[in-house]
């Protein structure tokens, strides 16, 4: 049974609003100015999020997606994080950072496209500074180190931010990527989502060590943060990534959370983890505890959330809307991104795949 | 669902006697029924791979075998390189573990351990050591799945000597073939044709292992005009095939390698020359993939039985395209009847 | 060694106007002075790998290059993973790196990143992306190696979508592939025959790249009773083979593929057509090696035209034996001539 | 430049035999019993390993070996380790651990016919419970810790033990043992010989933290030794070892130490250090300080020493004769060893090759 329980600030866990939305100004005081519009638009981007999540939810049951992998719960982790960046430190997300890429600009067409299977990953990299996902664990941290090994190279201060889950961890590419990062001081940061969870496997089966503390033990500056106080994630990225843009040792930050879904619409957590854990984990949703602390400040009025729900209602809409009217894709087009420029043997294979299609119509 | 543990359990007390109970199961099942037997019959069996104990597989194929076997059934951390690299080491202390890959798109990170260590340590040993690793891998196309879900990767372990590269295409040879890739003495890749996990059939469960199963192709239908090579997931391709081609007065032998290293040269010669023309199936890209391999042989060793040459017919030499364009993708009936129909004009 | 710097940053300034310096080099420096002309053509070319700067790496490939262009050239951790990895990333930062991999046996830990990233993020971001990696490395045995050190391994990534894979067999197609390859927007397995390294020609160097030179195969001989196909170390025993058979009164083209992956299906044919009789030649394993596809692809398309099967003369499918062996493991003179006499008695 | 330099205990590395032949005998007391039996039998390990690497290597130069790759002053990391584990407890090594093999039993024959080009691994590792070795890199360490694993199912109480260097700590299947291991909580200990170099690349490019760190970081229990200090290693691994074997958590071990040849006859050391370096280490030549300890608590005499050195010069001379009247291998044997049962595909090509090779007789 998994052991993977709620942060608290106790164990080292930076923690700056409570599950009853209580705000501890004395720790934010050091780490951020809080001010209402900066909690509003974090309250605007989760509860956005959290929406395309269930609308996907809703069309993968309804057969329009093939596979959609949650984001639940892990709003604020997403949320916080990518909004401590400038918009052109470079993302490489892995394959659940859905609230993230719509921070980033990224559109539901873009990011339904994988999912309903029309294409591989849909958006450009360069116009977002978000790289497509990457579905094989932990490559994508390498990719990151390269990446702002080039950075390095060009003088340039931007940061690269990768996103990877507490299974990943265990990939040997992450742990080089780690010692890489360290090596070479690379300006990356690494934004580890512990949601408990890898599929069926708890955490406690994963590692033996907090994930901090193996960062720190390749020589990374890193910290563990309360992935579900959108406030803490945001302060705790904000700090590390201007230290690394500055030129520190590149960073590791655990943001602890739950995948309050099962790990995508083929799974059902039921046959490995008890409800009642989730039913804890319910306690500490990311979003109630910030709508709870606006309330409480004064931040937002009824007006301000009826706005709010009814943008993500919009969301929602337009999200249906463009999914389905997603083209279908065509084996030519992969034929033809296969290589640059095309060589003689693939234009013949493909001219003659298009032919034999052609003799059908 | 037919089967019963009290079926299953007789069907152990009673191996000796190669009793056998028939019953009829899905593919997937029959592969959970062979496992459960293999670890029943010799304790040294042991599980290894991610989410295989408590969720019983995302295919399931592992379903209450954590229940009865408790921790000879493995949920290891996400590293497939881990996974391969301690069955290595636990075939070396005398068990014979079974490893499964998730997804045919996961083997890679485990590229090292196969083909440098596990293929390889006989070798280096000098014929010292065994190494009596089975991994088990869901593989192809045609369930919709997103990407590094859908590959065919069988060439690769083909190439690498000293591996058993084996396929199953219907539920009765995935538990014979299962049962026997675990009691080899060699390291066998055990491709699992993940879009058959739900075809059922009557299979035949129990009885000693039969372990010249495991290199030996089957004819899987007897014909006389051309012969259709096939292996995993496309034999059911191929005896479709069969059947439209004799509606319409051709008759085709259909092979099914089942063991794709070493091959089966004799059944296929066999065959080969029999019909004088052959067509071999597959999912993964044709350029320099097992059917390069039948053609060839086929040709060394028919040449002047060959009424045309050898026609392939196999996935593009592309990336594997997103779920709604591998039906264009994956050979189907039509392009395998196409393919027999420039055979037979030939 | 006649080269000197001047000479070479002399054919750096006149590039343009195509002019070439010719001098006498060996295959290791001929590499050397390709990436050199690379580094200096483009500033976005770096290169990576291990030992490979202070030491100008084990083969002394880039012997130099860290004196004349500093932190272009790192030495990395010791992880082909990360090698691979993080060159991914660089390149999507608008590098185009260069990895060495340190021996052939040395690239499996990198097979993922090759195989699953590499090789398809083109293909995954549906043509927005390119991936200008070039991944050298030396291949082949014939040195008195130990394990690993030895190893054919190119039927891998021939059969990976996505990729493009050329293998040189001289200097001056060292030299000229290797500028092609590097200035190529797509990734490249470059390989070196290693006990060709010491082999030494005249090199035109300098002038422009010719980018064509990447995809084509080249005659290096004509004939017409029989066409030799060869690729990397496997050219010079070739061509041997060839002087030998024409001392015997038989005529033999031979071919040097050059470019492996896609192959110059083309030129094959035209030869294959020309002659009627095909013998291949390579180190790897015969077993689903590439020689499997020339074969296939040489029956497919000038099955009429053949007048005995393709014979395919290569690596044993066992792993590679202990130095003191390989000379029996190997593909020699001998054994090609013999398979020329088989095809020609055909 | 590198900055590995010897190992002092300030920095929480052990120490217990200075340079000069000074035992810490307070030090000491705590961790280990020293007798003269015990340091004598030591010394007399690394004295007859090194012989035998010196034989290697003219064997090398002389064209009898195709490699070799040297163990010179390492004597003290491999012999003081090997030494502190049971008979049973079973051996992982990389590929220049000829000390320890030799401490094992292996014969000359057996350890250099790899290297002559006769075999890829010639002793039985059943016979010596010490596996064959691994050329690449950090890949036996998780076949040490799958061993380890059967050896807890088996309920058995031996240790499994398995050698790495600094350059094969950075691989992602180093780090993957390490992990898999604090999770399994499996019996074995990594023993890392932190020599300074991987080939021409200084350990202080390899990673950015030590590795003792790094280990912590995974959950093992890692300490770091002066690994040309016989003593303090075999004080070290003793306690590891036994720590394990009484079903602590999984142990590291890093030994500081230098690799005061190349890296293999092939290499050229002065391309890329610093002679100066080298010397500077032979003021701490292991097997030295340890002639001095002996001499200064008269534990040997000179006849003593001259009893090693001659027992050293037979093994050289046995070393030399056994060399060259290693086989020469056959395909054949290849073919044979292959696969358990001769595939028919397989016998007609060894048939075939058999025909062809007689053809020539
Ligand atoms: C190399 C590799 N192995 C296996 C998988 C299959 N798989 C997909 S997601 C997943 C669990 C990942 O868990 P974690 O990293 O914690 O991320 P989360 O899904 O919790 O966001 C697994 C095993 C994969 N995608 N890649
Ligand atoms: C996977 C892999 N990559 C590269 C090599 C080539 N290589 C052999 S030894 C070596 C250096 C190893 O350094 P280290 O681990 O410190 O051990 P040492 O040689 O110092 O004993 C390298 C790069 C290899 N053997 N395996
Ligand atoms: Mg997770
Ligand atoms: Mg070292």
């Amino acid at each position: 049974m998994s052991t993977h329980s709620a942060a608290s600030s106790a164990d080292g866990v930076l923690r700056l609003v409570d599950p009853a939305g209580t705000l501890d100004d004395q720790t934010a005081a050091d780490m951020l100015e809080v001010t209402g519009d900066l909690v509003r638009g974090l309250y605007r981007d989760m509860v956005l999020g959290r929406r395309l999540d269930q609308e996907a939810y809703s069309l993968q049951r309804q057969g329009e997606l093939g596979l959609w992998l949650m984001s639940l719960g892990q709003e604020a982790a997403q949320a916080g994080s990518i909004r401590a960046l400038r918009a052109d430190d470079r993302v490489f997300p892995s394959y659940r950072e859905h609230v993230a890429a719509l921070c980033r600009g990224i559109s539901p067409t873009e990011l339904l496209s994988q999912w309903r299977g029309t294409s591989h990953g849909s958006w450009d990299p360069e116009r977002y500074h978000f790289h497509i996902y990457s579905l094989v664990l932990a490559t994508q941290t390498l990719h990151a180190v390269g990446y702002a090994m080039g950075v390095r190279y060009d003088a340039a201060d931007s940061v690269v931010f990768t996103y990877l889950g507490d299974g990943a961890s265990s990939q040997g590419d992450a742990s080089e990527a780690l010692n890489w990062a360290a090596v070479t001081s690379a300006p990356v940061v690494f934004f580890c989502q512990n949601n408990g969870w890898a599929i069926s496997t708890p955490a406690s089966k994963q590692y033996a060590s907090p994930l901090r503390e193996r960062a720190k033990g390749f020589g990374l500056d890193a910290v563990s943060v309360d992935g579900n106080d959108v406030l803490a994630v945001h302060a705790a990225t904000r700090r590390m990534v201007e230290r690394v843009r500055a030129g520190g040792a590149p960073g590791f930050i655990e943001a602890h959370t739950y995948r309050m879904s099962g790990h995508s619409t083929s799974d059902d957590p039921k046959r490995y983890r008890d409800d009642a854990e989730a039913a804890r984990w319910q306690a500490h949703d990311p979003v109630e505890r910030v709508r709870l602390l606006l309330t409480a400040r004064g931040w937002a009025d009824e007006d301000y959330f009826a706005t709010v729900a009814s943008d993500a209602e919009e969301l929602a809409t337009r999200t249906r809307r463009e999914c389905r009217a997603l083209p279908e894709p065509s084996l030519s087009d992969t034929f033809r991104a296969t290589l640059c420029d095309e060589p003689e043997s693939l234009r013949r294979e493909r001219e003659a795949f298009e032919t034999y299609l052609e003799s059908f119509l | 669902m037919t089967i019963t543990a009290a079926a299953a359990s007789a069907g152990k007390d009673t191996q000796d006697e190669a009793a056998t109970t028939t019953t009829a199961l899905t593919l997937g099942r029959s592969l959970n029924e062979g496992l459960r037997q293999a670890m029943r019959d010799d304790e040294r069996v042991v599980l290894l791979g991610e989410d295989i104990a408590s969720l019983g597989g995302v295919f399931r194929v592992t379903d209450g075998l954590a229940a009865e076997f408790g921790d000879r059934v493995v949920d290891t951390p996400l590293a497939e390189s881990g996974i391969v690299g301690t069955a290595i080491g636990l075939a070396l202390r005398g068990y014979r573990p079974v490893c499964e890959i998730q997804f045919d798109g996961f083997v890679y990170p485990a590229f090292d351990q196969i083909v440098s260590q596990l293929a390889k340590m006989r070798a280096r040993s000098r014929g010292l050591l065994r190494l009596p690793v089975t991994i088990r891998i869901p593989v192809g196309g045609g369930i919709g799945a997103v990407e590094h879900h859908s590959e065919s990767n069988e060439a690769y372990f083909c190439h690498t000597a000293g591996l058993r590269v084996v396929a199953c295409g219907h539920p009765q040879d995935a538990y014979d073939l299962l049962r026997a890739a675990i009691a080899c003495d060699d390291p066998v890749i055990f491709y699992e044709p993940k879009r058959r996990y739900w075809d059922r059939a009557e299979v035949g469960l129990g009885g000693p292992v039969d372990g010249d199963t495991l290199g030996r192709a089957r004819v899987l239908r007897e014909g006389s005009d051309a012969t259709v090579v096939a292996y995993g997931p496309m034999v059911a391709v191929a005896r479709g095939v069969a059947e439209v081609a004799a509606s319409e007065g051709r008759s085709l032998e259909v092979l099914d390698l089942r063991s794709l290293s070493p091959l089966d040269t004799g059944a296929l010669c066999r065959s080969a020359s029999k019909t004088g023309r052959v067509v071999v199936v597959h999912e993964a890209p044709v350029n320099v993939g097992l059917g390069a391999e039948i053609a060839a042989t086929v040709m060394q060793h028919c040449f002047y039985d060959l009424e045309a040459p050898v026609e392939r017919v196999g996935g593009y030499n592309i990336p594997y395209p997103p779920a709604r364009a591998e039906g264009d993708y994956l050979p189907d009936l039509d392009r395998v009847l196409d393919a027999v129909d420039r055979v037979c004009a030939g």
